[in-house]
């Protein structure tokens, strides 16, 4: 008998189809793993297993749990024993207001029917077996996101389902953290079945199994993990897999002027009377592309603010080595629609900019260009166009300015992996032809060796 | 900037414009005024000399009502002005121009705060009885807090957001910043606040009346009328019933506008 | 069986025992409900008297009949003996306070002392001393014969307290009076509970307790009256009596009082000097439209200042008609035109004047609204001011107001000559009246009436008033007050007092 | 803890001297002789006359200048005096603690009837949906759209006149809170039942309340558990402020139900120019304001105290 077993299942909005037919049949110890970007469906196919989709969509085909057929509302009383779903972001899937050993607790005991005392045992000992005794008391926002994560698969698996659908289960955690989270879940499968969902290719390639790779809604590819991660056959696998930092190119190195830009001693950064890194010392030369890591909440984007001088340093000196007009001091931000206001069109913003500075509107063409960037693209304001467009947007604004020294602030973490590598890579060259230093933050170590001379890592 | 509309909104708005072009234009659809009382013809019910009847002094509803409308429209329009000025100016002042100043508003704002607003008005409307202008300064007087609290949430917001610190790092000055950051993100709150602000300086004026405060004879007025006439409830319901309708519907159609996508 | 009967009745009987109210709490049943407007702010009888005599806790020495004449109160006789020098009254000798005490001369005395020192009624009254002369009699002392000073002993302000009331600043502390009933419960300023005294001099009430509640607003006082949560409503709003005449359980009681609704005048308004100006802003009401259409008592309509039952102040040639066409000749021939906006203007000047009312009489701020519009038929811009009472004696004062509509009570004190004085007699005036009226002889003529002792030339001498008033204008009277007030059936025996001094609750019964 | 108390006590201080100054000035501003006013409160509208203003300008020393009334009333609040009302004489302690007591009453009485109503009803509109959350949604905004005495109004002839069950004004019996206090509910129950509803639609949209129910938990389980707690922090917040300006529409229910409360005393002093009963009065409300949103804030942080420390 397999655990899971779903014949053409289909999502419509109403006479929209979301979702081509899928099928897959899945057996006990057996896992599956979706590979997709962001929007390609892959959630509504979690959703649609589970019958918990909006009532607004409509599925068709059949699920069978466990040898029974099953539709959505039946599919219900599955929940938590039988079948039970990870949720992308474990920081808003846990009760903000209760702490973490409480929700594990009534799990074991509302769930799995245990009594309280068993229930509360067996939840102590499930945060031991996960390292988090000590923060059981702990609400959401006190735990980091990895912690959160191991809660809540800790959740999701005490109610005894062998059958678990992981959506998205490492977005957004650091490296280190995603592959703890990973490693527990394999350890969770072998008892069931694992089904996970995810755009990343590094987890797809460490749970491996049985895979699917869908796009828009449809099935592109299928087989052994493994095999498709070696050889794609779709030429969409295989630009997903390029797209992996792991496998970009060798950086070339930059043409070193050894002319300093800053001398940075000793520096203590934070906020008010807590800092967060403390005797900080490097250098900076012109033209440099220096990468910048470190577990998050340790001070990467304090220390930009703190070199950008928008922040007082707590201690220690920064000394900048070349005299250079405040606006050629600049920073990417993270999130580009967060910086760039949303009120006027992207050309009224180029037209404030190239005014209040009286830049040569002749430089703009062959830069725009070489960003990429339209014409057209600029009538529109920042909710118009996308992410990677708007990022490049920024950098067109920044260069134009004749930056020294930019800090980049992971400015391509919330793009898809294609983007990524092309943003990362145009905004590395860009300012290496122009002689301006950068700092490049990131949580990807793969990123960070890809593209930078060196590297400073915070955490240490 | 363009606003879109709701249906709510778009509902609420043009209530709002059937009400204004009545105000406007309706007391010029019959003869007279709202002033002129014939004492033998008193609560006569509607019919086609008057199309609303007559009050108790045997006035012409129609054109009392649509005076009574356009007082309350001037003043919630007054209001809504004076105090979104106000309390925009020193929301965004507070936020961005030191802590002092911050502190002092502050202090102000928690001092009206701590008196209901009510009795500040009921105070002021005592130092000139029956002025319009004087409840206008009260109410717009209270008023401004919203707009002021709001403002400075939001400018607080964003003074340390990624995009004014860009336009900062761009070299921009405060006035820019305003223009392109700090205006584009309260203007839509500002809609919703406004829009509640008119209900709501309409209903005060109303209550105003209820206790005698507010505007004095003849002029017609929402709730000075809805005290009048009650006495009359049994006898001539119809006319406790146009001043309490129409107010509902003004105020009615103020909160729909103000009604975004949230609720 | 036998047992069981008798301690059924036994249980039967104590049961009825316990639900029977020996002197129990105020209830439902065995309580009138009475509402009015009036607040009492403290229990002090010169501040809110009023209020304890018409609830019968406190008396006077004198009342008042229905026709205004003396009657003996807590005095059974009085004598006016040297020339009117002295007043000796006679005192009841089976009085007892409400806390037990004896009403000695020496405790009237002190209680007469007190109020002759507070504001109120008893100011300009020309007393030298006031003495006990034996247990039954006291004398009170006048340097100058004083005609109304019998109408000032029947005022509220004249209520005889027990010694112990008086707290050392000569306020009463507590209301220990010698009426049918005793205070069983006071919350200032809104409500009284009044219980009934057995050991009361005169009628011993039937009714256990009486309760009076302040509503302020006429709307809610209406409602109670409707739904029979007053017993008796006084002070009704006019528009709502027609309402309340088709229910059942009502009744209505429409009382005439010597009350008047009168335009307060500034006689040396430029506008307004004139007695042509005056006759001409009286001429322009529309007295009977303003009876009938606000007040509902079309015969209330009057141009005189005093009502016809006080013959010797009503004169009897008067038409109360509304003549628009002769009014604006007599302004025209003052020289006032008509502008293009149909307003009066003179040399420039436009007709405009304010008028203060207040709003806590409910027919005033409408008849307010009426004379507006009627003298706006005119020409003459009427600017309306809802205000505080107060706003009319302050604005005597300081010769700021132009015109004030009041409802002035003539009855105060029972003989209307006491008020006239006090409105007529003062150097610009009176507060409640004439503001700068020229008229030097009224004002010799009426106090040639304090000592005027033959009724018939004292008739005469008071037409004469009547009469200047009435042609002259320094006040122009629009209605006299009707009070309506709702009587629940399940009471009889009520009666209204025109002086407003007691609500007689005493002659009242259960409907059985 | 010890930080937000001393902080708000600091609040408190300031706020009592900032709102009795403010009204003792806006009080003096205020046209008209003050001595006729309270003598007319004092020996009713019809007795005040020039002599009675006269004696009452010379009893209560108003010829005296406003600083150095000021200054008096100033020295006064140091003791914890308030004063003596100008009309009765009474203290003004004493009277303010008798009509806050009715206010207050009235206030809690009205805030319990809201939740009453508005928790349930909220919460039904949110699970249910449909035609339930649309009725509900009209009758709320007919609610907001007239002023609260019109409540009351409608009230009264509904309850006391056409069917004759309540009492239409006075104070003394539970039965006369009864209308008063639901006229404040219904007004405050028009708001409150659609912030539960907007509050309950977003927890029960969230994604820990899905995933409560992902893990197993039945759905009064998944509701018990983390939605109550979840919904009752923005909703105890909003209580909170809809507490604290409750004085607002008190005012007009007192006046219309002859309720002897602080609102109707107030307006009623204002009218008066009863000036220390005013300033104890404005001050009392002033305090209260303070200590109703110390105690809020207290509440909101026992039941989330995600914002960390009390301060």
């Amino acid at each position: 008998m397999s655990l899971i077993h779903i014949e053409n299942l289909t999502v419509w909005a109403g006479q929209t189809e979301l979702l081509a037919p899928m099928s897959l049949t899945l057996e006990k110890g057996q896992r599956l793993t979706i590979l997709g970007q962001t929007g390609s469906g892959k959630s509504l196919l979690a959703q649609a297993i589970m019958g918990n989709l909006p009532s607004s969509l409509r599925t068709e085909g059949k699920v069978t749990l466990f040898g029974d057929e099953v539709n959505a509302k039946q599919r219900q009383r599955f929940w938590g024993h039988r079948i039970s779903m990870l949720p992308q972001e474990p920081w808003n899937s846990l009760d903000p207001l209760m702490g973490a050993q409480p929700q594990l607790q009534e799990t074991y005991q509302l769930v799995a029917g245990q009594s309280a005392g068993e229930a509360r045992q067996s939840a102590d000992y499930t945060l031991a077996l996960q390292g988090l005794s000590d923060s059981g008391h702990k609400r959401v926002d006190q735990l980091s996101g990895g912690m959160a994560q191991r809660v809540a698969i800790a959740c999701a698996m005490a109610g005894g389902a062998s059958v678990l659908l992981a959506d998205e289960p490492t977005k957004g955690l650091d490296v280190s953290r995603r592959d703890q989270v990973v490693e527990q879940l394999l350890t969770q499968s072998e008892q069931g079945t694992l089904i996970t969902i995810t755009h990343d290719v590094a987890v797809a390639r460490k749970i491996g199994g049985h895979m699917m790779v869908i796009k828009a809604g449809e099935l592109v590819e299928e087989g052994d993990a493994e095999q498709i991660l070696k050889a794609p056959q779709h030429a969409f696998t295989q630009a997903l897999i390029e797209a992996d930092p792991v496998n970009w190119p060798a950086p070339e190195p930059s043409t070193q002027t050894d002319k300093r830009l800053l001398d940075v001693e000793d520096l203590t950064i934070g906020y008010g009377t807590s800092a967060l890194t403390k005797h900080l010392s490097f250098t900076l030369d012109e033209g440099e592309v220096v990468g910048v890591v470190g577990d998050s909440g340790c001070g990467k984007s304090t220390l930009g603010d703190t070199l950008l001088g928008v922040q007082q340093p707590l201690g220690g000196r920064i000394k900048r080595q070349r005299q250079a007009a405040v606006q050629q001091w600049q920073k990417l931000y993270q999130d580009p629609t967060a910086a760039v206001s949303r009120a006027v069109s992207l050309r009224t913003l180029l037209e404030d900019t190239i005014k209040l500075h009286n830049i040569d509107r002749a430089r703009i063409a062959p830069l725009m260009q070489q960003l990429g960037l339209t014409d057209a693209l600029l009538n529109r304001n920042s909710e118009g166009v996308s992410g990677g467009e708007l990022q490049r947007f920024c950098m067109l604004r920044v260069l134009l300015l004749d930056p020294v020294f930019l800090f980049a602030d992971e400015p391509t973490s919330r793009l898809d992996p294609v983007t990524q590598r092309d943003v990362s890579k145009l905004l590395v060259d860009v300012a290496k032809q122009n002689g301006c230093a950068v700092m490049l933050v990131s949580h990807d170590p793969d990123l960070i060796a890809k593209r930078c001379d060196r590297v400073i890592n915070l955490n240490h | 900037m363009s606003i879109s509309l709701t249906t709510t909104q778009k509902s609420g708005a043009a209530l709002l414009l059937l009400l204004i072009v009545y105000a406007v234009f309706g007391p010029m659809l019959q003869e007279g005024d709202a002033a002129t009382q014939n004492l033998s013809h008193i609560m006569t019910a509607p019919n086609s000399e008057f199309w609303l009847g007559t009050d108790h002094f045997g006035r012409n509803m129609w054109i009392r009502l649509a005076d009574a409308l356009q007082l309350s429209l001037m003043m919630a329009g007054l209001c809504v002005l004076t105090s979104a000025i106000i309390g925009v100016s020193a929301g965004v002042l507070a936020a961005t121009r030191g802590r002092w100043l911050d502190r002092g508003l502050d202090a102000i704002v928690t001092m009206i705060l701590a008196l209901p607003g009510l009795v500040l008005v009921l105070i002021f409307a005592a130092i000139v009885p029956g002025s319009f202008w004087m409840l206008y300064v009260a109410i717009s007087l209270i008023q401004w807090i919203e707009y002021f609290r709001v403002s400075r949430a939001i400018t607080q917001r964003l003074t340390h957001s990624p995009e004014v610190q860009s336009s900062k790092l761009m070299g921009f000055g405060q006035w820019y910043i305003f223009r392109r950051h700090y205006w584009p993100a309260i203007a839509p709150q500002l809609f919703t606040i406004a829009a509640f602000g008119a209900a709501n300086a309409i209903l005060m004026m109303a209550s105003l009346g209820f206790v005698y405060v507010g505007i004095q004879p003849p002029l017609a007025e929402l709730g000075l009328m809805i005290v009048e006439h009650f006495p009359y409830y049994s006898d001539a319901p119809w006319l406790l019933a146009q001043p309490l309708i129409l107010l509902a519907l003004v105020v009615l159609a103020c909160q729909l506008m103000g009604r975004g996508r949230t609720q | 069986m036998r047992f069981f009967t008798s301690s059924l009745a036994g249980a039967i009987s104590a049961l009825a025992l316990a639900t029977t109210p020996v002197n129990a709490e105020p209830t439902d049943q065995n309580t009138v409900k009475i509402n009015a407007a009036f607040e009492f702010s403290s229990i002090d009888p010169s501040r809110s008297g009023y209020v304890f005599t018409r609830m019968q806790i406190f008396e006077t020495l004198l009342n008042v009949d229905n026709q205004g004449n003396l009657t003996p109160g807590l005095a059974s006789a009085w004598d006016i003996l040297e020339g009117g020098h002295k007043w000796r009254l006679s005192l009841r000798d089976d009085v007892v306070y409400h806390n037990d005490t004896p009403m000695t001369a020496d405790s009237v005395v002190k209680a007469l002392r007190i109020a002759t020192e507070k504001p109120g009624a008893w100011q300009g009254v020309p007393v030298t001393s006031i003495e006990v002369v034996d247990a039954q009699h006291i004398d009170i002392n006048l340097s100058q014969p004083f005609q109304p000073l019998g109408a000032i002993l029947a005022n509220y302000a004249s209520a005889i307290l027990a010694p112990q009331a008086y707290g050392e600043d000569n306020l009463a502390r507590e209301a220990i009076g010698t009426g049918p009933f005793s205070v069983y419960q006071i919350a200032v300023p809104h409500r009284l509970v009044v219980e009934k005294f057995d050991d009361y001099w005169g009628k011993v009430a039937e009714i256990e307790y009486a309760r009076y509640l302040t509503g302020h607003r006429a709307e809610a006082r209406v409602l109670q009256a409707r739904s029979g949560q007053g017993d008796i409503v006084f002070g009704l709003d006019p528009a709502a009596v027609p309402t309340l005449k088709r229910l059942p359980n009502l009744e209505i009681i429409r009382s005439d009082l010597p009350r008047t609704l009168v335009v307060k005048v500034n006689a040396s308004h430029p506008s307004m000097d004139t007695v042509e100006a005056r006759q001409a802003l009286s001429l322009a009401l529309n007295r009977r439209g303003i009876a009938a259409a606000v007040l509902r008592a079309p015969e209330a309509a009057t141009a005189q200042i005093l009502p016809a039952y006080m013959a010797d102040w009503h004169v009897a040639d008067t038409s109360v008609e509304q003549d628009l066409e002769q009014a604006k000749a007599l302004l025209q021939a003052q020289g006032w035109q008509t502008n293009s906006d149909g307003w009066l203007e003179k040399d420039g000047q436009r007709f405009e004047i304010d008028m203060i009312t207040y709003a806590d009489r409910p027919e005033l701020t409408t008849v307010a609204t009426a004379i507006q519009d009627q003298w706006r038929q005119l020409g003459v811009k009427l600017n309306v001011s809802i205000t505080n009472s107060s706003a009319i004696p302050a604005g005597h004062a300081d010769d700021s107001l132009d015109t004030a509509l009041m409802a002035r009570n003539y009855g105060v004190i029972a003989d209307p000559l006491g008020s006239l004085l006090k409105d007529l007699g003062g150097a610009k005036g009176g507060d409640w009246g004439t503001l700068n009226w020229d008229n030097q002889g009224i004002k010799t003529t009426l106090n040639e009436l304090l000592s005027e002792s033959d009724p018939s030339v004292y008739r005469q001498k008071a037409q004469t008033v009547a009469q200047a008033l009435y042609d002259e204008k320094p006040l122009i009277p629009v209605a006299s007050y009707v009070q309506q007030t709702a009587v629940n059936k399940r009471l009889e025996g009520f009666r209204f007092d025109p002086y407003e001094r007691s609500y007689f609750l005493n002659e009242l019964s259960w409907v059985k | 803890m010890r930080a937000l108390l001393l902080k708000r006590l600091l609040q408190l201080v300031a706020v009592s001297w900032g709102v009795g100054t403010l009204t003792f000035f806006l009080m003096r501003a205020l046209p008209g002789d003050m001595a006729y006013r309270i003598a007319a409160s004092r020996y009713g509208m019809d007795a005040v006359d020039n002599r009675a203003a006269d004696m009452v300008r010379a009893e209560l020393g108003l010829d005296q200048s406003a600083w150095s009334a000021y200054w008096q009333w100033f020295t006064d609040l140091l003791s914890w005096n308030l004063g003596n009302s100008l009309v009765s004489g009474a203290p003004v302690t004493e009277q303010i603690w008798h009509m806050l007591g009715h206010s207050v009453l009235l206030a809690l009485a009205g805030i319990l009837l809201s939740i009453l109503i508005a928790v349930p009803l909220g919460l039904a509109s949110a699970f249910k949906g449909g035609w339930l959350d649309r009725v509900l949604l009209t009758i709320s905004t007919a609610l907001r759209a007239v002023p609260v005495f019109v409540i009351g109004l409608l009230a009264v002839i509904m309850f006391a006149l056409e069917w004759n069950l309540l009492p239409v004004a006075g104070f003394g019996t539970p039965a006369h809170l009864v209308l008063p206090a639901l006229t404040l509910a219904l007004s405050l129950a028009a708001i409150s039942n659609r912030v539960v509803h907007t509050e309950a639609r977003r927890v029960f949209g969230s994604s820990f309340f899905e995933f409560a129910r992902m893990k197993g938990l039945s759905p009064s389980q998944a509701f018990m558990r983390h939605g109550a707690r979840n919904i009752a922090v923005p909703v105890v917040a909003f209580l909170g402020i809809q507490l604290i300006t409750v004085v607002e529409g008190v005012v007009m229910i007192e006046s219309l139900f002859s309720w002897p409360g602080i609102g109707h005393g107030l307006a009623h002093a204002i009218f008066a120019r009863d000036i220390p009963l005013i300033q104890g009065a404005a001050l009392m409300m002033g305090v209260l304001f303070v200590v109703m949103n110390t105690l809020v804030d207290i509440a909101c942080h026992y039941l989330d105290p995600r914002g960390g420390q009390l301060s």
